[in-house]
């Protein structure tokens, strides 16, 4: 048996441990680094239907054990995805999360039906937390009953379970999660990036284009530890866990609150080969704590 | 082949105002075959500071197994980098993007062109078109005299002319002014500096082939991330990565 | 003229630094390292009407960049503050800004009322976002109406300037900013810590006893930034910006995006020299950026 | 008064499994006059680790102005100091907190009871305890005989017995199975370990007066945050602050 492998509704997992969406592209600049097919699975960057050019720039500036990015959604465009970025993923024996994004409800849902229908893609990832675009984004992600709205029209459509990605810039999360379960969502992935700015030391001047970026990294895994924890218990669909995860030991600290699986984001700009090392430590570090497989530990913290 | 992980300072010493040249040995440089290049250095063994920062490759030595860097102490993270001391290692992911093409066609005339920072990567640049019988114009640009480096170095691969925002040192004023004291233009040209220089240069040689070296803000490097994307002059969102497309592009590519 | 001087309702400041509520107690153990009367105020520890003794232990946890604490309010009580803590403060020549707390409306009132008599006490500040306690707190400063409705109540009893302090755990910070300047408040500050989350390494429980803890420190600095950014041009009451400030640098940034004095928490923690510290390197950064008053920087960020 | 600012590292070892002792030297050694007290610790530069460790002070020479320090590695910021070499220099706060009173009666006899890391402070205490002329038996716990440290140096000034939890050295058990072994009481005692064994060893000596240090998360270290509180057993939300009303309390103190 392989300690690492769990199951979630459209995912079989050989390990929990997956890239996040917009930190891994669409996979090719990372396959020159290891085999992809050892991750437990991708969440390729957000599709729009069509083709974007995202925010002007700069659109990443660091901060203290973090950074902001607003790139914007920049991507090529969901009829480039199927016949491009798929089909090339379809070498690689890794189930796909696509992150599905657009403005209006129209837009969501045009992506959801068609890309649910690639052959590797397993399930879909509702990015209602886009905080770096102008509209849509993140305003479906801070209002549970617009947030469940786009959630049923989603599940209309897709023909792959649909997890909903959660934004950390609200008030009570607990009150979201819900609303998308009851809306019929599959799963949860959490959090995006919470919303800040960083200015330039001489001009006084927000260093990004955008002004405000999405927060990533190390700097706000207690902010995503602490909403997995709260939802946990009040839901009972899985939720994938994300938010600064740099070693085996973050990924056990996301599992020990309620994550089923786990996504990798800004660590992967670090350390190209953060995933496959991942992998690699967690089997150990489990053992050293004494556990034999991931789903002993997830939920631990509530126990 | 994209190498990451630690190589070890050899030399280490500041050689203008601010401005370091660091040596380092490893395997990672028997992939460093073109001028132009860039690496992507982790300055900290924990999380702080983030992000790598990417530093252009100035010169290879495939006999040692050593490559050098030139850089200014700017923000946080080359402060760090400054500490470092011969025998310390450094996590270094490269060699990354694309770099000047060596036309190597014997007696053309080649200017090259590098303001500040931008200087480095134009001296193994100049190593290799001097050995293929290219002949070079160099102008480099500083700020003033503290801030000059490798003027001599350039001179061993062609003439050299120096240009200081002050006046201290060589031509008062810009590389631009110094480029139209010379009569003749050159078959090609090669440029690495700040963008605005570049758009200069770019336009006072509207006739002439030229490669021109960009910076942008990068998340990864390696064009996952789509953090130092540049617009095209093709336009309608038509964009190139600095970091897997570039950092050299044709000039008139960049918007 | 001192470059450094500030005017803000009820506070003639030297300088605009000063140090946050609850990380300088009553100020007696960093009056052993240097004289308070360099400071442009204090913002004592939270005061209650009853003394408390706060959560269990341990009550705080490093994170990345950052610390969490759950101290939970713990104070001597009104009648304690007034009748020793007040009064020794009174030989230094510095203006107190008293941190008023409690579980219900009456309980801020009663407080309020006679703190704001006390001769040292040039201002309130209103704590209706500690993360740390079970009810009143932060419930006061998730919802608009209720903050606006505390807000009134206190302003009609108290004798000098009310600022109130906002959450940062919230959808909308500019909706609660502008529900309180409506209802009277003389300034705000902002922002008090992010709810966050960490657990031990091996048993995966969470590290604190009341397990989750308010974040602080430089890991919540962009976000603090970027809600002030936020707010500035939205009320027409002056901010006191703090979040993760370290150094003169970080003064600048916070005055930048519109903030017109800063408080200064942690980073007493990691140097209790800090305060006295930046205070001297200010006018010197300044002068670097080319201004002769801090008033130049304020809001440059908009400019 | 306490200090702030850096000290430099003049020696620093592995004296045990994952355990180092450290000296360093400065101005702060000139107002260590007590066994008992702590520092405060900022291993590195920038704020990553943020706050700062709390490790006692273990001898003080004041003809050198040295002090060292014993510490184990457990977590991130202890492993960054363990990388320190001489010469380096630390951020040091201190010395805080009360210490243990040195009851400096001749003749009478005194126990010294120390588990783990609690045994470095009670160095200091023995040494001056023995000056004074007290008769000292001193009993160390420790896991296992590779953790096991300054065994020879506290025979020099007293009966020194070794626990270990597995038996592999001195007497298999618990200090307080040592303790029960002794046919004589103390006229006093003293201990620091980790809060299990100081109950233990307090519920083993009703009647004796003593003195014991106790461990607690800290943030200011200096009383001003709250962060250490410890309920007292006067109960009715009593409490006091481990950094700056203790850390050593008399027995009885502590709930
Ligand atoms: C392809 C390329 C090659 C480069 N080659 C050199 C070189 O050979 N020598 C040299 O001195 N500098 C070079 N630079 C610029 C160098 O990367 C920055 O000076 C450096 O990243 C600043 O880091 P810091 O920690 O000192 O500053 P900080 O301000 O602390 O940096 C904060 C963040 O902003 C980024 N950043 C800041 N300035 C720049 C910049 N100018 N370009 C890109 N990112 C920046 C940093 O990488 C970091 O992510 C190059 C940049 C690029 C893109
Ligand atoms: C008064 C006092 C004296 C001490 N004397 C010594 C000594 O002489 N030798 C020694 O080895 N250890 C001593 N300790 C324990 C020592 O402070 C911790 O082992 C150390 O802080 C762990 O830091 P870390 O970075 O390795 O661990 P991490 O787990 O990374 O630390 C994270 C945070 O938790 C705090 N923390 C973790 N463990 C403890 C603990 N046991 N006590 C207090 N805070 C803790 C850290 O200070 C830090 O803020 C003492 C503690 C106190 C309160
Ligand atoms: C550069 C960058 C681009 C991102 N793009 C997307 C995106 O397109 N869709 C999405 O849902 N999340 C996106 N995110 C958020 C991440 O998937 C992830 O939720 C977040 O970064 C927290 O994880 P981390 O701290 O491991 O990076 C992006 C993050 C970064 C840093
Ligand atoms: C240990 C600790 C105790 C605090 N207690 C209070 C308090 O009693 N009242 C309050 O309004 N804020 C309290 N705060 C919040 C701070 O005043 C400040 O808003 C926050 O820490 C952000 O600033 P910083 O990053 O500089 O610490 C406390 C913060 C810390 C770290
Ligand atoms: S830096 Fe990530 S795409 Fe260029
Ligand atoms: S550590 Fe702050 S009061 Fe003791």
């Amino acid at each position: 048996m392989n300690a690492l492998a769990t199951q979630l509704p459209g995912l079989n997992l050989r390990n929990p441990i997956m890239p996040a969406s917009g930190c891994f592209g669409f996979g090719q600049e990372y396959a020159k680094f290891y085999d992809l097919s050892v991750l437990g699975a991708i969440m390729i960057k957000a599709t729009t239907e069509e083709s974007r050019f995202g925010n002007p720039t700069p659109r990443v500036a660091e901060t203290s054990s973090g950074m902001l990015n607003a790139i914007g959604l920049q991507n090529p465009g969901l009829a480039h995805v199927l016949e491009h970025e798929l089909p090339w993923l379809e070498q690689h024996d890794v189930p796909i999360i696509a992150n599905v994004a657009g403005s209006e409800v129209e837009d969501y849902v045009a992506v959801a039906r068609e890309i649910s229908q690639a052959p590797n893609v397993h399930a879909l990832e509702l990015n209602i937390s886009c905080p770096n675009v102008k509209c849509g984004g993140i305003a479906f992600g801070t209002d549970p009953e617009i947030a469940a709205g786009l959630t049923r029209a989603v599940k209309e459509v897709s023909s792959v379970p649909v997890y909903v990605k959660l934004s950390p810039n609200v008030t009570n999360i607990v009150d979201i999660a819900k609303a998308v379960e009851q809306a019929g969502a599959d799963g949860l992935t959490m959090i995006n990036t919470l919303l800040g700015m960083r200015l330039h030391e001489k001009t006084g001047k927000p260093v990004l284009a955008n002004k405000t970026g999405g927060l990533s990294g190390p700097a706000i895994k207690p902010v995503a530890l602490r909403m997995i924890y709260e939802v946990y218990p009040q839901v009972s669909i899985p939720i994938i866990g994300m938010g600064g995860i740099q070693d085996a030991q973050d990924v056990i600290d996301f599992l020990s609150v309620g994550a089923s699986a786990v996504a990798v984001g800004t660590a992967n700009f670090v350390d190209p080969l953060v995933c496959p090392t991942i992998i690699e430590e967690l089997p150990e570090r489990l053992a050293e704590l004494g556990y034999t497989s991931i789903e002993e530990v997830i939920g631990r913290a509530h126990r | 082949m994209i190498h990451t992980g630690k190589m070890e300072i050899v030399r280490h010493k500041e050689i203008a105002r601010d401005v370091f040249e660091m040596t380092v040995i490893g395997q990672h440089t028997t992939a460093m075959n073109q001028p132009g290049q860039f690496v992507h250095i982790k300055v900290s063994g924990h999380h702080e500071p983030l992000l790598r920062r990417p530093i252009s490759i100035c010169s290879i030595d495939q006999d040692t197994l050593e490559f050098t860097m030139i850089y200014r102490v700017d923000g946080r993270g080359t402060k760090l980098l400054s500490e470092k001391r011969p025998g310390d290692t450094i996590d270094v992911m490269g060699p990354l993007g694309n770099g000047f093409p060596v036309v190597a066609t014997p007696d053309i005339h080649a200017w090259l062109i590098g303001g500040g920072i931008g200087v480095p990567p134009l001296y193994e640049l100049a190593k290799r078109l001097s050995e293929s019988g290219v002949k070079l114009t160099i102008v480099l640009g500083f700020q003033s005299a503290d801030d000059v480096f490798y003027e001599e170095q350039f001179r061993e691969f062609g003439e050299t002319y120096v240009t200081t925002v002050d006046g201290s040192h060589g031509l008062g004023g810009f590389v631009t002014d110094q480029m139209a004291l010379f009569e003749q233009k050159p078959a090609i040209y090669y440029s690495c500096g700040p963008h605005a220089m570049l758009h200069a240069v770019e336009k006072a040689l509207p006739d002439v082939p030229g490669y021109l070296s960009y910076e942008q803000r990068m998340g990864c490097g390696i064009g996952a991330c789509f953090a130092c994307v540049c617009p095209t002059t093709t336009g309608g969102g038509d964009y190139v990565k600095v970091c897997s497309d570039g950092p050299v592009f044709p000039a008139g590519v960049i918007a």
